[in-house]
C-alpha cells in the first residue's frame, strides 16, 4: 500500500489529480499523478534526500525544476534500459517508473564515501597531479582503479539497449526555440504571416515559466492566454508545435539538432514506435526563447537538500501543487525572488523569513515580507544552514551583526538570472557581459538566429511578449512574409536590474559552486593561487562546469567568485565556451537505425539468393556481401575452397563477379580520356577487345586496376575492383568535368545493370556454348583471348562477353541484365553440370589468381608503384598521363624498393602467413633486416603446398634465394624461397585454347 | 526453345509479401508497391548535342527535356533529369531493355545511352503519411511549395542512393534505388512506415 | 614521502609529493605556488618558441634540460593549453607501420614512461593497452604486418584472436553486426594521458628552469634579415631572438606564411565527445575497424570517444551533425551497451593536415626559423619525442635521428610516409 | 553545412565529396624542368584563413564536380558554380 503524498497542496497546480501513478524510488513505493515529474513527485512524498556528490557523498536534494539541475540525478529503469544520471527534474512520471538513487554505498542515508569529505583539504582541486607518482607502475595497478571506482555517477546498462530510435528531417521557414510568453508571441507573429513555423519545446507543456508563475496577461491568469495562443497555433495550417523536443545543437547552414523525447514518458515504447527522434531541423530563421535560468547564492553548506531555487519552489508549488517544504526562508538579492513568499504564503506554507541581501532595505519587498506574515531582514544574508539529510534551520547574519537562527526545512534561494545563451554560442559566438543584469547576454548569433525574452535579458513579461512578437515578425518579415497587426498585449510582473551579491564572505561550510562536480570556493581559491585564473583554467583545474549540467547553475558563480579571489572586475575575466548538445543525448539518438545488421547497407550480388540456397558462406568486401566458399554437407572450409580451385583447374567454375565497378565510358573521345588516365593506351585498343589496365594517382602511386573492353568505336566498358569503383567514377568524373571539359565523354555506373559471371575452366566453352545463343561464334578463332562482345544468350537475353581469365584457365565472364542474374547462374550451374561445373567463391578466386601471381588487393594498397608491382612495362612513355610525371621521380622508382616476388616454403609443410616480415636467412629478425613483407598467402591445391606473395627489396633479381618469412605476433617463422610471382602456366598458354 | 529462356526476378521476391504491417489499427499510413518491368535508362547528352537532341526528344518522344531535376511526362516515356545533360527516361510500355534500344536508335550520335532497366528497383510510396516516412531518411524538403509536381531529386536515404519524383498529384513518390540495395533500403522503409501502419500492395 | 628521483633545478618551485600535500593539507592550502609566472616578453630571447601547447612547450622543456638552453620564450596566442593539447582524445600509443614512424613513437612512449618523475608532475600516464579490433581477413594480415613491424622495431604487439578480444570486451557485438570482430592488435603499453595535465606538467618544469610563458601574445610577423629570422612581431610587441621555432600545430600554415612559407598543408577541423560519467565499463583503449569509432573512459567516468574528421578545409574548430551521426553509428555498431549513456558535450580542434599523413620536424628555408608541423589527428601521443627532437634540432641544427624521416623535401623527391596509403589529399589519412 | 548544387540545389553536407583546393591547377609539360610546377600542384597548399576556392563532389546527387567559395573559419558559403565550363558534363 503506497503511502499517501504528504506533501501535496489539496488543490491547485497543473496535475490531474484524476490519474494517479505508481512509481518506485529505492525501492518504495509512491505515488504521483499525472503531469508530475518524478522530482514534483518525490517531493510530493516528502522525499527530499535523492541522491549523493561526485566526490565528497554529501547528501543532495532537488535544487531546480528543469534541465539545469545539477543535484538529482538517478538511476531510471533498470537491466537493459538502465539510464544512469537522468534527471529527476525533466524526466516525466509514469505509471510503474523505477528509479534509483546513484554513487552511495551501501546506501542513501548511509554512505560510507561519505567520510571522504573529512579529507577535503586532501583531496582539494587537482590534488592528483601532486601525488600518485611513486612507484610508476602503481598508477595502473593502485591508484587509478580506485579513483575509477569512485568516480562517475551511475552504472552504465549492461547489454545493448533494446529500443528503437529514428531520424528525421523536418523544414521550415522559421524555427523558434522555446514556447515560453516570448517563444509563443514569436510563433503567433510568424505563423500568422503565413509562414512555415516550427514551435519546439522541451518541456511537455506550452508556456514556460508562465506554467510556474501566477502572472496576468491582459488582466487575465496568463495560462488563459497560453491557452489561446496554443489553439491559435493549431489551427494554424503551417505551424508545427513540437513537444519534448530540445533544440539540442546549431550547425552550419541553418541546421539545427533536436532531440524528441517520443516515448520517454512511457514504461517502455509502444510497438512499432521509437523511443527518440532525432531531428534535423532546417530553417531559414530562428528565434530564440529558451528563457533565463536561475543561479543559486554561494554560502556555506549551501548543497543541503531543502535549498532550492526559489523560481523552482514557485514551479513546484503553482504548477505541481506541491509543498517542497513546510517552513521556508527566501534568501535573494532582487525583488522579484521575494514573489515566492506569496506563493508559499498562499498556498499555506509557513514563511519564516525574507532575508534580502541587497544593502538597502526595499519597503515593497518589506511590504512581501508582511503579507506572508514572514521576517524581513535587510542586509542580511544566510551564514549557516542546520541539517545533513535536510535542512532543520538557517543562521541569519543581519545588517548589523547579529547572528539569529532560524527552523525551516526549505530555503528558496535566488541570486539572479542567467539568459540561456548557450544555442547563441554553438558557432563561435561569444556573450557578452551586460552591466545592468550583471549576467552574460548574446551578442554574435549564428546567422539567421535572432534572440528574444529572457534568453536576450528582457525579464519583464510584457518584454518578453513584446520582444517575442517583434521578433518573429522580423523573421516572417526576412523570409518574405508579412507580419499581421501587432497586439502589445500587457502584463503583470516587471523587474528590476540585478545587483547580485553572489557569495556571502566568510560563511562557514563547505560552500560549492559547482553542486555536481563539489567545487567548492576554497577550491576556486587554490586554483587561483597555483595561477588558474582564467575560467577556461579554472574549470580545467578544479572541473567547474564540467558535469552533466554544463555549470548552468553553477559557471556565473564561479566567474564571480574567481573575479573575486584575483581582485578582477567580474564582467572581465570572461567565460567558458558553451558547445553542444544544450541538454546531454543519448548515443542511440544519433545513431538512429543505423546499428547492428543496418549499420551499413548491404549490397547483395544478383546470385545472393541462389547462393545462399548452395549454402555458400559469406564475406563483407567493401560494401558488398560475397559468398566466400561453397561448403558441400561437412565439409572444412579449407577442403572446399581446395575443391573449387582444383574444379577451375581440372573441370569449370562459375563465380559471380558483379561486383567490380562497372562503367560505361561513351562519347568520340572517350579513348583520349582512357589514354590520359590510365598508365596504358586504349584508344588503340580494337573495338571488340578487351585490355588490363592499370591507373595511377597523380602523386604517381598505383590507384587501380582492371580490364576495360571497347564495345564500339564510341563506347568502352570500364570494369575497377570492388573496393575501389566509386573512387575511380568520381576520379573520372573530376577529369572529364575539371580537367579536360572540352572532350565528349559521357560516363555512368552500370554496375547494377549487369550480372557478371566467370565461367573459368578448361570445359568453359562447352558451358558457354549451351548459354549464348547459337548465332554467336565463340570458338577460339571466333572470340579469341580478349575478345569482347555484345552477344544474346538463353533464346535472346541480350548478354555482353568477355574472353578473359583472372584465373589463367579458358574462361570467359558473361553479364546479362541483372534482372536475369538469379535466372543465369541457375541455368550455367544446370547446363555446366554435364562438364563438371561448381560454382567457386572469392576465397577460391584468391587462390587462383595468386597461383598466377596476379597482383590484387593485398598489393594494390595505395603504397605501391607499378614497378613494385610488376607493371612498370604498362608505363606508356608516349603521353602524358594521370600521375606520369610524378611516377618517374627516383625514390618511386628505386630498384632496391620492395617489389613483388612469388613466394614458397622451403619446408613443404610449411605454412605462410600474410603480413609476415621478409629478413634475409640468418640474420636476426630485427628492423635493421626488414626487407619486405607477405602480401597475399594461398594454399595451393595445384601444388599442394602453401603460396605468396610478397614486396621485397630488389625482389626480382633475387629468384631463388631463401629468406625467413618471420611472424613474431603468430610466433611464425619460416623460410621461404623467393620465385616468379607466377606459378601456374607462365607462358599462358591454357587460357588462350 | 522457350524453356531455354530467362526469367526475370525481382530484388524483392521473398521479401515483400503483399499485405498489411506495422500499426494495425485503422487504415494503413502509407502504401508500398514495386513498379516492375519498367523501361529504364540513362541518357547523356553528348558533347555540342544539347540543342540537337532536345529537338530529337521532342520529336521522338513529345517532350521537352528538362533543364534541371524535373520530370517530363511525355506519352511513350517520362525524362527525369538527374544531372547536367544528364536524364533517366522511364517507360512503362516500352518495358525493360526495349526502351534503351529505343533510344539508341532514335538518340543515335546525340547522346549515349545505357540502359538501367535491369540495374534498379522502382517503388511507389503513397498514402496520407508517405512524406513522413520520407522524412526519417531523405535530407529534402517535399513540402510542395518546395519540390511541387514534376519536381525530381537525386539524394541518399539511409546511406542508399536514391532517385525520387512525385508521381501524382496525391503525395504519393516513385523511387529508384540499386537493385542490390533492394533488401537494406526495405529494411529501413518498413521501420520507418511500422508506426503509421503499412501495406504491401501486389506489383503493378 | 616522496621517493621520485630529484629531477633538476627546480629552483624555488615547490615539488609535489604526499608529503608536501600532507604538509599543505594543514597550512589550508594557502602556501602552494603559481605552477608558472605570468612574465612580461624580454626584448630578446636565445629561442622563441611560438605556440604554447603540448610540442612547445615541451620543447622548451627539452631545451633547458637537454640542451641547457634556457634564455627561452613561449609566445602562446590564447591561453596555455588552449589548443589541441587540451582538446585532443589522449590515446598514446607506438602502433606505427613504417620505418619512418616507429622508432620516434616508440621513442615517445618510452618518455611518457618516465614523464611524471621528469616533470614531478603526476600526468596519469595510464598504460591501459589499445585494441584495434579488425573485421576481415584482409584487415587481419594488414595488422599482423603492422603489429610485426612494431615487434621488429622492440615494440609490444600481440595479434587477438575474436575469443581473446572477447575477454577484454565482452560488450562488443560479436553476433549480430554488420562486420562482424574477427579479432584484434594489442598494444599492451599504449594506454592514455591526462592532457591539460601534459601541458601544465611541461610548462610548470620549463617555466622553473627559466623559460617564460607568455600567454595572449599570437605571433603577428616575422622579421628576416639576408634570409635569416631576427625575431617575431607579437601583440605583446616585436621579440628579438636568435631562433624561433614554430610549434602552432592547427595554425602552421597561416604562422608560417608570416614567413613567406608555403606547406604541403590543409587545416581540418575535427570532433570529440564525452558521456556523462559512469561506474567503469571499459578498461582499454578500443578503435573500430568498420566504421570510424574510438573510445576510452577517462578516470572522470565520461567516455571519451571520436571518429574522422569533418573532411573539409576549416579553422572553425567545431565540426557538424554528419561525423557526429557516423560518429555514434560506429559507436552503436561496435558496442550497443553505451547506447542509453548520454553524450554531454563535444567539441572540436584543429588539425594540420599533412599530404602524407605524417608529421614535419624540420628547418625552413630561413636561417634559424624551424618547423614543428603537421600531426594531424596524432600529435598529442608525440608530444614528448616531438620536443624532445625539436630541441635536439633547434640546438644542434641538425635532425634527430629519431626524426630524420620527418623533413619538408621529402614530398618533392616523393618519399612519403603514408601509413594508410591514400595519397596526396589529406582528409583521406 | 549545405552547398547549393548549381543543379540540384541547396543540400545537406553529406551528399557532397571534399576534394580541396580548386586553384591550383595541373601542369601541361612533362618537362623535367617543370618539376617545381608538378610538386607545387600535387602537394603544397596556400590553405588561408578566410575564402577558399575549393572542389567538391555532389556524389550523392549530380555528381558534378563544384566550385565552391568558401570561408574556412566561418563556414559561410559565398558562392558555388560548376567545376567545369558550365555544363557539369
Ligand atoms: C579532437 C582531437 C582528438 C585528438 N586525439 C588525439 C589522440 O587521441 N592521440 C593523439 O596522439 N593525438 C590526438 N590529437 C592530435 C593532437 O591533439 C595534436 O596533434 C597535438 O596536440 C598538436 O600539438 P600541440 O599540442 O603542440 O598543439 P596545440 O595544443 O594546438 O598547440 C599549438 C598552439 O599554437 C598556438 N598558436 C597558433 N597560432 C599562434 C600564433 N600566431 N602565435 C602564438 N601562438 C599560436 C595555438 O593557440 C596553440 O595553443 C587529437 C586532436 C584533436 C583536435
Ligand atoms: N523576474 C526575473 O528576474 C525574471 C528573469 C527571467 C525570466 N523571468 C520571467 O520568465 C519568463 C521569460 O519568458 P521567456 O519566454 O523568455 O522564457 P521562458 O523561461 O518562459 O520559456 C523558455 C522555454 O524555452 C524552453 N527551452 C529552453 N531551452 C530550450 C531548447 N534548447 N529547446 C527547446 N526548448 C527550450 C524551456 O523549456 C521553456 O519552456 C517571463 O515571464 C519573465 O517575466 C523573470
Ligand atoms: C579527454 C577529455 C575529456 C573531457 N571531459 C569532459 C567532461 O567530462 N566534461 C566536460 O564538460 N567537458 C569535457 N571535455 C571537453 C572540454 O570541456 C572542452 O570542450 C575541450 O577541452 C575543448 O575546449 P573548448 O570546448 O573550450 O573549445 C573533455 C575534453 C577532453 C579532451
Ligand atoms: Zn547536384
Amino acid at each position: 500500500m503506497p503511502a499517501p503524498q504528504p506533501h501535496r497542496l489539496t488543490e491547485g497546480g497543473l496535475i490531474d489529480r484524476a490519474q494517479k501513478l505508481r512509481f518506485r524510488f529505492d525501492g518504495r513505493t509512491l505515488t504521483g499523478y499525472q503531469g508530475d515529474t518524478l522530482a514534483s513527485a518525490l517531493l510530493a512524498n516528502g522525499v527530499r534526500l535523492v541522491g549523493r556528490s561526485f566526490k565528497y557523498h554529501r547528501p543532495r536534494g532537488i535544487l531546480s525544476a528543469g534541465s539545469e539541475e545539477p543535484n538529482a540525478l538517478v538511476e531510471l529503469r533498470t537491466g537493459p534500459r538502465r539510464e544512469p544520471n537522468t534527471r529527476a527534474t525533466t524526466i516525466e512520471l509514469y505509471d510503474g517508473l523505477d528509479a534509483a538513487s546513484q554513487n552511495r554505498w551501501p546506501s542513501l542515508r548511509f554512505d560510507v564515501l561519505a567520510a571522504n569529505q573529512f579529507f577535503a583539504p586532501i583531496f582539494g582541486a587537482g590534488f592528483y597531479y601532486k601525488t600518485f607518482m611513486w612507484p610508476t607502475s602503481f598508477w595502473e595497478k593502485v591508484y587509478e582503479p580506485a579513483i575509477r571506482r569512485a568516480a562517475g555517477l551511475g552504472r552504465a546498462a549492461d547489454a545493448p539497449d533494446p529500443d528503437h530510435y529514428e531520424k528525421a528531417n523536418a523544414f521550415c521557414d522559421i524555427l523558434v526555440i522555446g514556447a515560453g510568453p516570448a517563444g509563443l508571441s514569436a510563433a503567433l507573429a510568424a505563423a500568422r504571416s503565413g509562414a512555415r513555423v516550427i514551435l519546439a519545446e522541451e518541456d511537455f507543456g506550452l508556456g514556460g515559466r508562465l506554467l510556474a508563475e501566477r502572472y496576468e496577461i491582459e488582466g487575465r491568469p496568463a495560462l488563459d492566454w497560453v491557452d489561446a495562443a496554443e489553439a491559435e497555433l493549431e489551427a494554424l495550417p503551417d505551424c508545427r508545435i513540437m513537444l519534448r523536443t530540445t533544440v539540442v545543437g546549431v550547425y552550419d547552414g541553418g541546421t539545427y539538432a533536436a532531440l524528441e523525447r517520443v516515448n520517454d514518458h512511457a514504461p517502455v515504447p509502444p510497438e512499432h514506435e521509437p523511443r527518440q527522434r532525432l531531428w534535423r531541423i532546417v530553417a531559414k530563421r530562428a528565434v530564440l526563447c529558451a528563457g533565463a535560468i536561475e543561479r543559486p547564492i554561494v554560502f556555506g553548506d549551501n548543497d543541503r537538500p531543502g535549498i532550492m531555487l526559489a523560481g523552482a519552489v514557485r514551479a513546484y508549488v503553482n504548477r505541481f501543487g506541491v509543498a517542497p517544504g513546510r517552513r521556508a526562508v527566501v534568501f535573494a538579492d532582487s525583488a522579484d525572488a521575494f514573489r515566492t513568499a506569496a506563493d508559499l504564503a498562499d498556498a499555506g506554507i509557513a514563511v519564516a523569513a525574507l532575508v534580502d541581501a541587497r544593502k538597502i532595505s526595499s519597503p515593497a519587498t518589506q511590504a512581501e515580507a508582511e503579507k506572508a506574515n514572514a521576517r524581513y531582514f535587510a542586509g542580511a544574508v544566510i551564514e549557516r544552514v542546520q541539517g545533513g539529510h535536510g535542512v532543520r534551520g538557517v543562521t541569519v547574519r543581519t545588517a548589523d551583526g547579529e547572528a539569529e537562527r532560524l527552523e525551516c526545512d526549505l530555503v528558496a534561494v535566488s541570486g539572479g538570472w542567467n539568459p540561456s545563451v548557450h544555442l547563441t554560442t554553438h558557432l563561435n559566438g561569444k556573450p557578452k557581459w551586460s552591466e545592468r543584469l550583471s549576467a552574460l547576454v548574446p551578442d554574435a548569433l549564428p546567422p539567421g538566429m535572432n534572440v528574444a525574452g529572457a534568453a536576450s535579458g528582457q525579464f519583464g513579461l510584457s518584454a518578453c511578449l513584446a520582444g517575442g512578437e517583434a521578433a518573429g515578425a522580423e523573421a516572417a518579415q526576412a523570409c518574405g512574409f508579412t507580419p499581421k497587426g501587432r497586439s502589445f498585449a500587457q502584463a503583470s510582473s516587471e523587474c528590476d536590474a540585478a545587483s547580485p551579491i553572489w557569495q556571502v564572505a566568510n560563511g562557514r561550510g563547505k560552500a560549492f559552486v559547482d553542486l555536481q562536480n563539489d567545487v567548492t570556493v576554497s577550491d576556486v581559491k587554490l586554483a587561483a593561487r597555483e595561477g588558474f585564473r582564467i575560467p577556461e583554467h579554472l574549470k580545467r583545474y578544479t572541473t567547474l562546469g564540467m558535469a552533466t549540467d554544463q555549470g548552468k547553475t553553477a559557471n556565473a558563480n564561479g566567474a564571480a567568485v574567481l573575479a573575486g579571489v584575483t581582485g578582477r572586475y567580474i564582467g572581465a575575466v570572461g567565460t567558458t565556451t558553451f558547445r553542444p548538445p544544450f541538454a546531454p543525448v543519448a548515443i542511440s539518438a544519433f545513431a538512429g537505425h543505423h546499428r547492428g545488421p543496418d549499420f551499413r547497407p548491404a549490397r547483395l550480388a544478383p546470385s545472393h539468393q541462389w547462393a545462399k540456397e548452395q549454402g555458400a558462406v559469406f564475406v563483407e568486401t567493401g560494401p558488398w556481401l560475397r559468398a566466400l566458399y561453397y561448403p558441400r554437407r561437412g565439409e572444412e572450409p579449407q577442403d572446399a575452397v581446395n575443391r573449387e580451385v582444383a574444379n577451375v583447374r581440372n573441370n569449370v567454375g562459375v563465380c559471380d563477379v558483379s561486383t567490380l565497378g562497372k562503367i560505361d565510358v561513351q562519347g568520340s573521345d572517350a579513348g583520349i580520356l582512357l589514354d590520359r588516365v590510365y598508365a596504358n593506351t586504349f584508344s588503340t585498343l580494337a573495338a571488340g577487345k578487351a585490355r588490363y589496365g592499370v591507373m595511377l594517382r597523380e602523386d604517381g602511386f598505383v590507384l587501380d586496376d582492371g580490364t576495360t573492353a571497347r564495345l564500339a568505336d564510341d563506347h568502352y566498358y570500364v570494369t575497377t575492383t570492388t573496393v575501389n569503383a566509386v573512387k575511380v567514377m568520381q576520379h573520372l568524373e573530376f577529369c572529364a568535368q575539371v580537367l579536360w571539359p572540352e572532350l565528349d565523354v559521357q560516363m555512368v555506373s552500370v554496375t547494377e545493370q549487369w550480372a557478371q559471371y566467370a565461367v573459368a575452366g578448361p570445359r568453359a566453352r562447352d558451358v558457354l556454348q549451351a548459354i549464348v545463343d547459337p548465332s554467336f561464334d565463340i570458338s577460339n578463332d571466333a572470340f579469341p583471348y580478349l575478345a569482347a562482345g555484345e552477344v544474346t544468350v538463353c533464346g535472346g537475353t541480350p548478354a555482353r562477353l568477355f574472353r578473359l581469365s583472372f584465373s589463367g584457365e579458358l574462361a570467359y565472364e558473361v553479364a546479362v541484365p541483372a534482372r536475369f542474374g538469379d535466372a543465369l547462374i541457375r541455368k550455367i550451374v544446370e547446363e555446366g553440370a554435364a562438364f563438371g561445373i561448381a560454382p567457386y567463391g572469392t576465397e577460391a578466386l584468391g587462390v587462383l589468381r595468386i597461383e598466377k601471381g596476379h597482383p590484387a588487393g593485398g598489393e594494390l594498397n595505395g603504397q605501391t608503384t607499378t614497378q613494385d608491382l610488376g607493371l612498370g612495362k604498362l608505363l606508356s612513355a608516349k603521353k602524358d598521363f594521370i600521375g606520369r610525371f610524378m611516377a618517374a621521380r627516383p625514390a618511386l622508382t628505386d630498384p632496391s624498393r620492395p617489389s613483388l616476388v612469388g613466394l614458397r616454403p622451403v619446408n613443404r609443410e610449411d605454412r605462410l602467413r600474410a603480413g609476415a616480415h621478409l629478413i634475409p636467412k640468418g640474420a636476426e629478425a630485427s628492423a635493421a633486416n626488414d626487407q619486405g613483407y607477405v602480401t597475399s598467402i594461398a594454399f595451393s591445391p595445384s601444388l599442394g603446398h602453401w603460396l605468396g606473395l610478397g614486396l621485397l627489396t630488389n625482389g626480382p633479381q633475387r629468384h631463388g634465394e631463401v629468406v625467413r618469412a618471420s611472424d613474431p605476433v603468430r610466433n611464425g617463422d619460416v623460410e621461404v624461397e623467393i620465385c616468379p610471382p607466377c606459378h601456374i602456366d607462365p607462358e599462358g598458354n591454357r587460357l588462350r585454347v | 526453345m522457350s524453356d531455354r529462356t530467362l526469367r526475370s526476378i525481382s530484388a524483392l521476391a521473398g521479401i515483400a509479401a503483399p499485405g498489411r504491417y506495422g500499426k494495425t489499427e485503422g487504415e494503413p499510413g502509407v502504401i508500398i508497391s514495386e513498379l516492375a518491368g519498367l523501361g529504364l535508362a540513362t541518357v547523356a547528352c553528348r558533347k555540342g548535342q544539347a540543342a540537337a537532341l532536345s529537338a530529337k526528344v521532342k520529336q521522338a518522344y513529345g517532350v521537352d527535356l528538362p533543364a534541371s531535376s524535373h520530370v517530363a511526362q511525355g506519352p511513350k516515356a517520362k525524362f527525369i533529369g538527374y544531372g547536367p545533360g544528364q536524364w533517366l527516361a522511364v517507360s512503362e510500355s516500352l518495358a525493360n531493355e526495349t526502351l534503351a534500344g529505343d533510344l539508341m536508335a532514335k538518340l543515335e550520335g546525340l547522346a549515349s545511352v545505357s540502359d538501367q532497366s535491369g540495374g534498379r528497383t522502382v517503388l511507389r510510396i503513397s498514402g496520407p503519411r508517405a512524406r513522413d516516412v520520407l522524412a526519417k531518411g531523405l535530407p529534402i524538403d517535399l513540402d510542395s511549395r518546395a519540390f511541387p509536381l514534376g519536381s525530381a531529386a537525386t539524394s541518399a536515404i539511409s546511406h542508399i542512393g536514391v532517385q525520387l519524383w512525385q508521381a501524382d498529384d496525391t503525395r504519393s513518390y516513385d523511387i529508384a534505388i540499386f537493385r542490390s540495395l533492394t533488401e537494406s533500403f526495405w529494411r529501413w522503409l518498413t521501420a520507418s512506415a511500422a508506426e503509421f501502419g503499412y501495406e504491401v500492395a501486389p506489383a503493378e | 614521502m616522496s621517493i621520485g628521483p630529484g629531477s633538476a633545478a627546480q629552483n624555488g618551485r615547490m615539488r609535489y609529493s604526499l608529503a608536501s600535500l600532507l604538509a599543505n593539507a594543514v597550512s589550508g592550502n594557502r602556501n602552494w605556488k603559481p605552477l608558472w609566472r605570468e612574465p612580461e616578453p624580454k626584448p630578446f630571447y636565445d629561442v622563441v618558441i611560438v605556440g604554447g601547447g603540448g610540442h612547445g612547450l615541451a620543447t622548451a622543456h627539452y631545451l633547458a634540460k637537454e640542451h641547457g638552453i634556457t634564455n627561452v620564450a613561449v609566445v602562446e596566442k590564447s591561453y596555455l593549453g588552449s589548443g589541441n593539447v587540451g582538446r585532443n582524445t589522449t590515446i598514446v600509443r607506438s602502433n606505427y607501420l613504417l620505418p619512418g614512424n616507429l622508432p620516434f613513437y616508440e621513442w615517445s612512449m618510452k618518455l611518457w614512461e618516465g614523464l611524471e618523475q621528469d616533470l614531478n608532475y603526476n600526468t596519469m600516464v595510464s598504460q591501459r593497452g589499445v585494441l584495434n579490433v579488425f573485421h576481415s581477413d584482409p584487415q587481419r594480415d594488414a595488422y599482423a604486418r603492422r603489429g610485426n613491424a612494431m615487434r621488429l622495431h622492440g615494440v609490444d604487439a600481440e595479434l587477438l584472436d575474436r575469443e581473446q578480444v572477447r575477454d577484454l570486451v565482452p560488450f562488443v557485438d560479436f553476433d549480430n553486426a554488420r562486420f562482424p570482430v574477427r579479432g584484434g592488435l594489442l598494444q599492451p603499453r599504449g594506454g592514455t594521458v591526462r592532457h591539460d595535465a601534459v601541458a601544465w606538467g611541461y610548462a610548470r618544469s620549463a617555466d622553473s628552469r627559466g623559460v617564460d610563458i607568455i600567454q595572449n601574445c599570437a605571433a603577428t610577423g616575422f622579421r628576416i634579415g639576408q634570409g635569416r629570422i631576427l625575431g617575431v612581431e607579437t601583440e605583446k610587441g616585436y621579440i628579438a631572438a636568435k631562433k624561433v621555432a614554430l610549434t602552432c600545430a592547427g595554425n602552421s600554415t597561416r604562422v608560417a606564411a608570416l614567413a613567406g612559407l608555403r606547406l604541403p598543408i590543409e587545416s581540418h577541423s575535427v570532433q570529440a565527445f564525452v558521456t556523462e560519467g559512469v561506474k567503469p565499463l571499459i578498461d582499454v583503449v578500443m578503435t573500430f575497424g568498420a566504421g570510424h569509432f574510438y573510445v576510452s573512459q577517462s578516470d572522470k567516468g565520461g567516455l571519451v570517444f571520436g571518429g574522422d574528421i569533418e573532411g573539409y578545409n576549416s579553422y572553425a574548430q567545431r565540426g557538424n551533425l554528419p561525423v557526429i551521426e557516423d560518429v555514434c553509428e560506429g559507436g552503436m555498431a561496435l558496442m550497443p551497451v553505451i547506447g542509453r549513456l548520454r553524450i554531454l558535450r563535444s567539441w572540436g580542434g584543429l588539425l594540420d593536415m599533412t599530404m602524407d599523413g605524417s608529421p614535419i620536424i624540420d628547418k625552413t628555408q630561413v636561417d634559424g626559423l624551424y618547423l614543428n608541423a603537421g600531426w594531424c589527428y596524432g600529435g598529442f601521443k608525440a608530444t614528448p619525442v616531438s620536443g624532445f627532437c625539436f630541441a635536439h634540432l633547434i640546438a644542434k641544427d641538425e635532425p634527430h635521428p629519431y626524426a630524420a624521416a620527418y623533413r619538408l623535401d621529402r614530398f618533392a623527391a616523393g618519399r612519403v610516409i603514408d601509413e594508410k596509403g591514400m595519397g596526396a589529399q589529406p582528409n583521406l589519412h | 553545412m549545405r552547398i547549393n548544387c548549381p543543379y540540384c540545389g541547396e543540400r545537406a553536407l553529406e551528399e557532397f565529396t571534399y576534394r580541396g583546393d580548386a586553384t591550383v591547377a595541373r601542369p601541361t609539360s612533362l618537362d623535367p624542368a617543370t618539376e617545381q610546377a608538378w610538386v607545387d600542384y600535387v602537394y603544397f597548399r596556400d590553405n588561408p584563413a578566410g575564402l577558399h576556392e575549393e572542389h567538391w563532389h555532389h556524389s550523392q546527387g549530380c555528381h558534378s564536380w563544384l566550385v565552391v567559395t568558401r570561408n574556412i573559419t566561418t563556414h559561410e558559403i559565398i558562392a558555388v558554380e560548376f567545376a567545369g565550363k558550365g555544363e557539369g558534363s
